[in-house]
């Protein structure tokens, strides 16, 4: 469904050029969920950002459900492809009530029957109607992913890219959505990408993930060799240590 | 308080254009500019129809009038030692006429335009021969002016001379003439300082200095003077004036000035030359009530053209017209604008033209007609003027000299009415009004009559039917107050023109 | 060292903010009492763990009320303390570290001065006596080079290396207990772990109390010794870190069950049921 | 090399587009307007040869595009020409007007930083409080009030009334020129010479103007100093500080107020700005005779050559007052450096 | 007051409290009371408000408050201090000063609320598409806006009244002209920040045109603050248009304007303080009014702590 191969991306001009992503490849079949983990400022959300279009220099390949693409999408890509944003307080537009932010992209694409539409996509999520006509504001951090989610399911795509969906909020809400894409992801046979510094939510959701370190695509495994810790790279070994919680032995103090 | 031997006043100096005789036009500018530049002949200090001597000590006149011998006083210097001769004088005329600035445009109305119309047979002598058939009771008014009439140092300004100018780029800022007084700085929108001339041939003025201060600001000038920080303010506010002159410790001078306050209605305009409604303006205008209230101590009513005071005005009191609505609503009614109709008044922004033209508006609109007001910068309103692109306009206009032929050439005479003419300097070609036949006989048979008493007839018929005929209406003559400090003794003023070199002061 | 004494006690601590649909309680009448050990503080977001923290310090942001019936430190009671009063307590007996060293630090001063700062606030000495105790500190923070980072400005160190500055200098005036209100969670997983080696060695070396304010269970849990657990403005639970696991409460136990697990793979999570119960049910005594 | 000499190079040619447009919207400004300067020059009874004389003169006969390239190049060669309605070189009324305005400025701007700056720190500091609303309602009189009309009142009180200050005018007239001419500022040159006399009664005269502008730039600083303060008071460095234990009076000047300077330093540059492009109605009322007077009464008589070189000027004080904060911003935010 | 109104205020109150509204007018209506509440906090403000709507209703009911015609010129009774008969005294023409100021109020709404309709959307336009597409178009547009910033508002708009011809409208536009740059560059400011924020990253991703997300996403949120800096500003276009009516530019006589009332009271100002001290206290209650409420406005519009 998705490949890609050699992507380069670079910011900044001349000396203080700065190299986000560096020679990465990988492919998704369709209907997996994709994993891509690493730490802050290794080029996850980049890599995202240029397979959305949202980002327009790059070099390399990507193909989207076959075909090849370049840095600028049309409409019909943008009904193939949705996004959902890592911060709901940010990805909401403050002033639009929530019927107002999933009707747009029924606008933008030229859709009838927009009430209806709605009304599916929110009783999808789990929001009743009660809170069709609430601003961003009056909702909690988990409602507000919910509707970030809707709207990228309302046009229906094939393609859903993740990023980090659940990390600004609590564990007990993380839960609700985590649950809530993994039905989705099934009921639909979505594609998905994952982005995601929290090994645990990628075992969860993913099917076969990436470890990023700077930029560059350090190692490539199936969920089943991560739950049973069978990683190769130490930079994965270490990474996983890390998440099991402190361990005062294990931590060298000596650094910087 | 300000030194004994110096006269400081308060002016608004934004604007000075040139110190150039044959260029300086604006009022301020040239009241300074006479001080320094004594004219071949001056006008009394307190009765302006009087010419008495300047640079010249004796004129005379060929029998024919046309032909005038001035001799120059001896013994007078310029500021460089040079001595002022009739060539001086000569050289002045002859640069005016080439540069072609105002002063040219002042002097063809003289008939003066060619340099073979002066002679100089020697040092002290000069002859000037006008083309002009004038009654020679006039013409020396000519050489009063001291645009005209006044003697450069040649050298001075030609050791100046840029790009073939004559001088006339140092000019702006310089002064070299020979006067009382003498130009030692000069800053605009700051200060000018006028240095006297002791050894001027009618004695030392008793003011050493002359300071002029810039203050724009009417109000402002008012404080300064009141603290005695000045002797002088030149711009006295009308709202003022009642309180000022209860001040005991300012005194008032006023004095009838040489100017119209005039309303013209463009004949171009196919309603406005309709005779009935130019006679129903005529009783629009409230002259009794404004004169009593807006105008009060600035302006006298006046509806001929000559201004009291000057030779060939009419007595006082002969004002034919006043207020009456009724009277103007029929006549618009007889000229078959029952209905009204509606026209825009240009005026000025300063005082008192806003006032009289509102006051104008409300008249008119009791008799059914619509004025618009609007009101702008003079510089605006001449531009205007000279295009003749208004409809009405309601504004002053300042005459040369105290005999009524300037005020009869500029209000009743226009030779060629068309626009290609451009005689802007006549106002009845700004209003587009050709007065025919008779008016251009009249006034050029007074111009060549020599007996006063048949000239006076003459001037009072021409102001009569121009009062009953013209396009352009007469309504006030405005008196020039001057605000002084009661230190200050004597400071003369003739209506016409101020004189720096009597000023006394305590 | 007398580790059961407690550094600070409060006692029905209430924070509330007065707003247009009437007043939020943020914390409504907690009690707790902090030794010289490392207490964990968590709960779910908005539960008032942050609020408590700054309650003690009386920098509650503008708007706020808040009342307590007593907040001993030592012998002295800070609920009855004025305003410049309490600048004898920050910093000098109690002080903070704040969750994201990008936003804690004056971007403008170089780090040492605001270290160095930090010291002669509260000591007489010298400038370069305060310059001598923050190259110390730093270098007792694990910096490799505290000349050169003395003189960096904010913005030029990376997150860990501000955490650890931001630790020097709440440590610097030898306070008695340090709140450190999330003080790892804007740091990556791996860097995380230092700095909280560091927090914990200092702590415990020179046995100061520590109030570790965190919403994640697992790092509570392995990090501190006693778990306060919040939710809605009060303490639902306490228990000793070790024993979180076996927690009784039941929403303590759905955060717990909440959270994925590396070895768990796609296993559906269970979901936390909130009962209404929970909001005004008695509080535990102290434990 | 030429990777730094680029963006020098892109920043020139901005500065000179910038210039460029600035002197065309001038030119087509003053030719759109109404007063015809031959008018002006001619006065009202000269005939219609003098008027065509005037206008060749002027140049005014020429296509327009010529006249805009003839202006360009003597811009270019530093000749403003000479301005109709003083008779001088443009260059000259220039070096009298402008140190004119610029110690005016420079007066008033002091008093505005001087006032606005604590004001707008104690408004944020004690937001919602009386203090806050006195600020407040202060500054906004400030900013509400006509200055020309508080300029009389001025005048009639503490000059007229009470003479505690100067009339109108830079100096007492009989000091003026009384000491050599070296800046063109009064007060500094009055000191260089060594003239109390002379420095003080300009001090007399400059405070009653510099007052009332500083009034109406204060009004401007507090209120923007406040917001910036707000902002700064609620960041988290600033809880930090309240953490180590520092006084009110220490956190606010030595930790937020440190942050706001560089907003401040922009605010004060515009404010100055504004001040430099002339206070045309206080000139008027003080009789200062500064650049604002100057370009308005170019401007009204519609005399060019005085008005594209005074949009000259402001165009450059406005790009090196933009410079000037660019610096700043270098100097005093270690970010940027 | 009766039982029943007291209840029907408290279901409109919760109403407008309700967590969960039912209709977009409803969660309009909330969002929009919930910040008159901010705003009612501030005392300054709600003064400002009410001054403002009072002058509003000044303005609307001029023919009935007015004692007098604003034009009815009685020379014999001109500059007369304030009396039973006219209360604020008489101007130079006679004309009732009262009656001028009330009917005065029209005009300098009019003045002022249509310089803010003409000034909002231009300077909000070129703001925000400066700001959102950046390069070469953002370089042009802010290059003009200097151009315009770095000219002395009060020449601009003498230059383009005396291009246009004095009249009323023509000052409006004027002074809009002249004041539209410094909105554009709060709009430009405001929509950087706004450029890089997720909800317009999403909206891109949803295959929006450019347009739309400047007009339908990004134009709303730098409303607020545009808002805010007209209202303020409103204050500086009264001084403004009373500085072009000074200059004989703006309103044409005998139209009731305080700028043009106030500059022609100036020559009486010595004599007649009164007759200055009227409109110029009215340009100030104003332009004070203005000035707190849209202070107000800025303190609700960004709460900060
Ligand atoms: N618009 C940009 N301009 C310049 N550099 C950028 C830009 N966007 C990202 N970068 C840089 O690219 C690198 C990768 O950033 P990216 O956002 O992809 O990281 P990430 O893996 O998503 O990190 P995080 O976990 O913090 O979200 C970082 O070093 C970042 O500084
Ligand atoms: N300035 C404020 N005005 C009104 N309510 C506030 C304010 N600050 C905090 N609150 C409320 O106080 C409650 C407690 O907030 P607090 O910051 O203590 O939560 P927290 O437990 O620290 O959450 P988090 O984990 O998200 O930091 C929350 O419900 C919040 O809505
Ligand atoms: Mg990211
Ligand atoms: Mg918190």
């Amino acid at each position: 469904m998705i490949e890609v191969s050699q992507l380069r991306v670079a910011f900044g001009a001349d000396e203080n050029e700065t190299i986000a992503v560096d020679d990465v490849s990988f492919t998704i079949p369709e209907a997996t969920v994709y994993g891509l983990v690493g730490e802050s400022g290794c080029g996850k959300t980049t890599i995202l950002r240029c397979l959305c279009g949202l980002n327009r220099q790059w070099s390399g390949s990507i193909r989207i459900a076959g075909k090849p693409v370049g840095p600028v999408r049309d409409l019909a890509f943008y009904r193939m492809a949705q996004m959902v944003f890592q911060d709901p307080y940010g990805s909401l537009h403050p002033r639009h009530t929530v019927n107002t932010i999933l009707s747009e992209p029924l606008l933008v694409h030229g859709i009838a029957d927009i009430g209806a539409r709605v009304s599916r996509v929110l009783a999808q999520v789990g929001l009743g109607e009660s809170f069709r006509f609430r601003y961003p504001h009056q909702l909690s951090g988990g409602q507000r992913q919910r509707v970030a989610i809707a709207r990228a399911l309302i046009l229906e795509p094939r393609i859903l890219f993740l990023d980090e969906p659940t990390s600004a909020l609590d564990v007990s809400v993380q839960a609700e959505v985590l649950n809530l894409l993994r039905d989705i992801q099934v009921e639909q046979g979505l594609t998905c990408v994952l982005v995601s510094h929290d090994l645990a939510v990628v075992a969860n959701l993913c099917n076969r993930l990436a470890v990023m370190k700077q930029g560059r695509l350090v190692e490539e495994l199936g969920v089943a060799d991560l739950m049973s810790g069978r990683a190769h790279g130490g930079y994965t070994q270490r990474l996983i240590a890390a998440s099991a919680g402190y361990d005062r032995a294990l931590v060298s103090l000596d650094s910087d | 308080a300000t030194p004994k031997d110096v006269f400081v006043m308060a002016s608004d100096l934004t604007t000075f254009i040139t110190f150039d005789p044959a260029a300086a036009n604006e009022s301020f500018p040239n009241e300074l500019l006479r001080q320094m530049c004594t004219p071949l002949l001056s006008l009394d200090h307190q009765d302006p129809s009087k010419v008495v001597a300047g640079l010249a000590e004796t004129w005379s006149n060929s029998p024919d009038g046309k032909t005038w011998t001035f001799s120059i006083r001896r013994g007078m210097v310029f500021a460089s030692g040079k001595p002022v001769t009739s060539s001086s004088v000569a050289w002045s005329m002859r640069r005016s006429m080439k540069l072609n600035l105002v002063t040219a445009s002042l002097m063809r109305d003289w008939g003066l335009s060619s340099p073979d119309q002066i002679a100089t047979p020697d040092d002290h002598t000069l002859v000037i021969t006008l083309t002009k058939d004038l009654a020679p009771s006039i013409t020396p008014f000519a050489f009063t002016n001291h645009r005209l009439g006044a003697a450069l140092d040649a050298d001075t300004v030609m050791a100046h001379e840029k790009d073939g100018d004559l001088g006339a780029g140092w000019l702006n800022t310089n002064v070299a003439c020979y006067g009382p007084y003498r130009l030692n700085t000069l800053r605009a929108q700051e200060v000018v300082i006028l240095e006297g001339y002791p050894k001027f041939w009618s004695g030392a003025p008793a003011m050493k200095r002359i300071i002029v201060r810039h203050v724009p600001e009417p109000g402002a000038q008012r404080l300064l003077l009141e603290k005695n920080d000045i002797d002088y303010a030149k711009s006295v506010e009308a709202s003022s004036l009642a309180a000022m002159v209860a001040n005991p410790d300012l005194r008032f001078q006023f004095k009838p000035r040489l100017d119209s306050v005039y309303l013209a209605l463009n004949q171009k305009d196919p309603v406005l030359t309709n005779p009935k409604v130019i006679e129903a303006f005529r009783y629009l205008i409230d002259y009794q009530g404004l004169s009593e209230t807006v105008q009060k101590g600035r302006a006298e009513i006046r509806q001929s053209f000559v201004p009291a005071g000057v030779f060939g005005a009419l007595p006082k009191g002969e004002d034919p017209y006043r207020l009456d609505i009724a009277k103007a609503k029929a006549l618009l009614a007889e000229a078959g604008y029952g209905d009204g109709f509606k026209k825009t008044i240009l005026t000025m922004t300063n005082y008192p033209f806003p006032d009289l033209a509102q006051n104008l508006q409300q008249n008119a609109a009791k008799a059914g007609v619509t004025l618009e007001v609007r009101t702008m910068a003079t510089a605006q309103l001449y531009t205007l003027m000279r295009s003749r692109d208004f409809q009405m306009l309601m504004a002053v206009y300042d005459y040369d000299y105290p005999d009524a032929n300037d005020m009869a050439l500029r209000m009743a005479y226009n030779p060629d009415n068309s626009d290609a003419a451009k005689a802007t300097n006549f106002l009845a070609w700004r209003a587009a009004w050709a007065p025919g036949a008779w008016f251009k006989e009249q006034v050029e048979t007074a111009q060549r009559e020599r007996d006063p008493a048949k000239r006076t007839a003459l001037y009072a018929e021409l102001q009569r039917r121009h009062m009953q005929e013209s396009p352009i209406i007469g309504i006030f003559q405005r008196l020039g107050a001057m605000a002084l400090h009661k230190r200050v003794k004597r400071f003369d003023y003739n209506g016409a023109e101020i004189f720096y070199d009597t000023i006394q002061k305590d | 060292m007398t580790s059961n004494s407690p550094i600070l006690t409060v006692e029905d601590l209430r924070v509330g903010f007065p707003t247009p649909r009437g007043t939020v309680e943020a914390v409504r009448g907690i009690s707790f009492a902090i030794g010289r050990n490392k207490v964990g503080i968590v709960g779910e977001s908005g539960s008032g763990k942050s609020m408590t923290g700054r309650a003690i310090l009386k920098l509650l942001p503008g708007g706020a009320t808040s009342s307590v019936k007593s907040m001993k430190l030592g012998d002295t009671d800070l609920a009855g303390l004025s305003e410049s009063e309490m600048l004898g307590v920050r910093g000098k007996r109690i002080s903070m570290i704040l969750q994201d060293p990008k936003y804690s630090l004056n971007p403008v001063m170089r780090v040492g001065h605001q270290i160095a700062e930090a010291f002669r606030v509260h000591h007489r000495a010298s400038k370069a006596e305060a310059e001598e105790r923050a190259l110390e500190m730093l270098a007792a923070v694990r910096i490799r080079d505290p000349r050169r980072v003395f003189s960096l400005y904010p913005h030029e160190v990376s997150g860990g290396m501000g955490q650890r500055i931001m630790i020097a200098m709440m440590l610097i005036p030898e306070p008695e207990l340090i709140i450190a209100d999330e003080p790892t969670s804007a740091l990556d997983v791996t860097v995380r772990l230092q700095v909280l080696a560091i927090l914990d060695e200092l702590v415990t070396t020179r046995g100061i109390g520590l109030m570790f304010i965190s919403h994640d269970l697992n790092l509570v849990s392995t990090f501190c010794d006693e778990v306060l657990i919040m939710y809605a403005g009060r303490i639902v639970e306490r228990c000793p870190a070790a024993e979180l696991h076996q927690a009784k409460h039941p929403y303590t136990r759905g955060l717990l069950a909440s959270l994925p697990r590396l070895e768990d793979g796609h296993k559906r999570l269970r979901v936390l049921e909130r009962d209404p119960s929970w909001r005004d049910e008695p509080i535990p005594a102290e434990a | 090399m030429p990777r730094r000499v680029l963006p020098i190079l892109r920043g020139s040619l901005s500065i000179a587009l910038t210039l460029l447009g600035l002197l065309a919207l001038t030119f087509f400004i003053g030719r759109v307007l109404p007063f015809d300067p031959i008018a002006a020059v001619v006065g009202e009874k000269a005939d219609a040869s003098v008027y065509e004389t005037v206008r060749a003169r002027l140049g005014l006969d020429q296509p327009l595009y010529v006249q805009f390239g003839l202006f360009l190049r003597d811009m270019l060669s530093g000749n403003f020409g000479r301005a109709i309605f003083t008779g001088n070189a443009v260059a000259d009324d220039l070096r009298h007007v402008i140190p004119a305005t610029v110690e005016l400025a420079t007066v008033a701007i002091i008093i505005g930083c001087g006032l606005g700056i604590p004001f707008g720190v104690a408004a944020a500091v004690y937001r919602g409080r009386p203090i806050d609303h006195a600020v407040r309602l202060l500054s906004l009189i400030g900013h509400s009030v006509p200055i020309f009309w508080l300029g009389l009142m001025g005048l009639i009180v503490f000059y007229a009334w009470l003479g505690w200050v100067g009339g109108s005018g830079r100096v007492d007239i009989f000091y003026l020129d009384a000491v050599p001419r070296r800046t063109g500022m009064l007060l500094v040159d009055s000191l260089l010479a060594g003239d109390w006399d002379v420095f003080v009664s300009a001090l007399r005269h400059i405070i009653l103007p510099a007052l009332l502008l500083g009034y109406s730039s204060m009004a401007y600083i507090s209120r923007m100093t406040r917001s910036f303060m707000l902002d700064q008071l609620g960041q988290e460095y600033v809880t930090t500080a309240r953490v180590k234990g520092l006084s009110r009076r220490r956190v606010v000047w030595g930790h937020a107020f440190r942050n706001v300077l560089v907003q401040l330093a922009t605010i004060v540059a515009i404010s100055y700005g504004g001040l430099l492009e002339g206070a045309v109605l206080t000139e008027t009322v003080f009789a200062w005779p500064g650049f604002g007077q100057y370009l308005t009464t170019a401007l009204m008589i519609g005399d060019m050559n005085a008005v594209l070189a005074c949009t000259l000027i402001v165009g450059l004080v406005f790009i090196c007052l933009n410079l000037i904060t660019d610096l700043l911003y270098r100097f005093l935010d270690p970010r940027t450096r | 007051m009766t039982v029943q109104s007291f209840e029907r205020d408290a279901s409109l109150r919760t109403w407008l409290l309700a967590e969960a509204p039912e209709s977009g007018f409803q969660a309009w209506s909330q969002s929009f009371y919930l910040a008159w509440l901010r705003l009612a906090a501030n005392p300054l403000a709600v003064i400002g408000l009410v001054v403002l709507l009072a002058l509003g209703l000044v303005a609307l009911m001029a023919p009935w408050i007015a004692t007098h015609s604003p034009f009815d010129q009685v020379l014999t009774e001109r500059l007369q201090r304030p009396s039973a008969a006219h209360w604020l005294g008489t101007d130079e023409l006679g004309r009732d000063v009262f009656s001028r100021i009330v009917y005065g109020a029209r005009t300098t709404l009019y003045i002022v609320g249509l310089v803010a309709v003409i000034v909002g959307p231009i300077g909000l336009c070129i703001g925000a598409t400066a700001g959102y597409l950046g390069g070469w178009v953002e370089a042009l547009l802010m290059r003009i806006t200097d151009i315009f910033l770095s000219f002395p508002s009060l020449i601009l708009a003498l230059a383009f009244v005396s291009a246009l011809g004095p009249s009323l409208d023509n000052a409006i536009i004027a002074i809009a002209l002249s004041s539209w740059p410094g909105i554009a560059r709060l709009a430009r400011a405001e929509t950087l920040t706004i450029r890089s924020s997720d909800y317009v990253d999403a909206v891109r991703v949803m295959g929006a045109s450019t347009p739309r997300i400047i007009f339908k996403h990004v134009m709303p949120m730098c409303l607020p603050s545009v808002v805010v800096r007209v209202t303020l500003s409103m204050a500086s276009v009264a001084l403004t248009a009373a500085g072009l009516g000074f200059l004989g530019l703006g309103a044409q006589p005998p139209t009731p304007e305080w700028g043009a009332m106030l500059s022609t009271a100036r020559q009486y100002l010595l004599e007649h303080w009164y007759l200055a001290a009227m409109p110029g206290l009215a340009i100030l209650t104003v332009s004070l009014a203005f000035n707190l409420f849209g202070d107000g406005l800025r303190d609700m519009l960004n709460p900060r702590s």
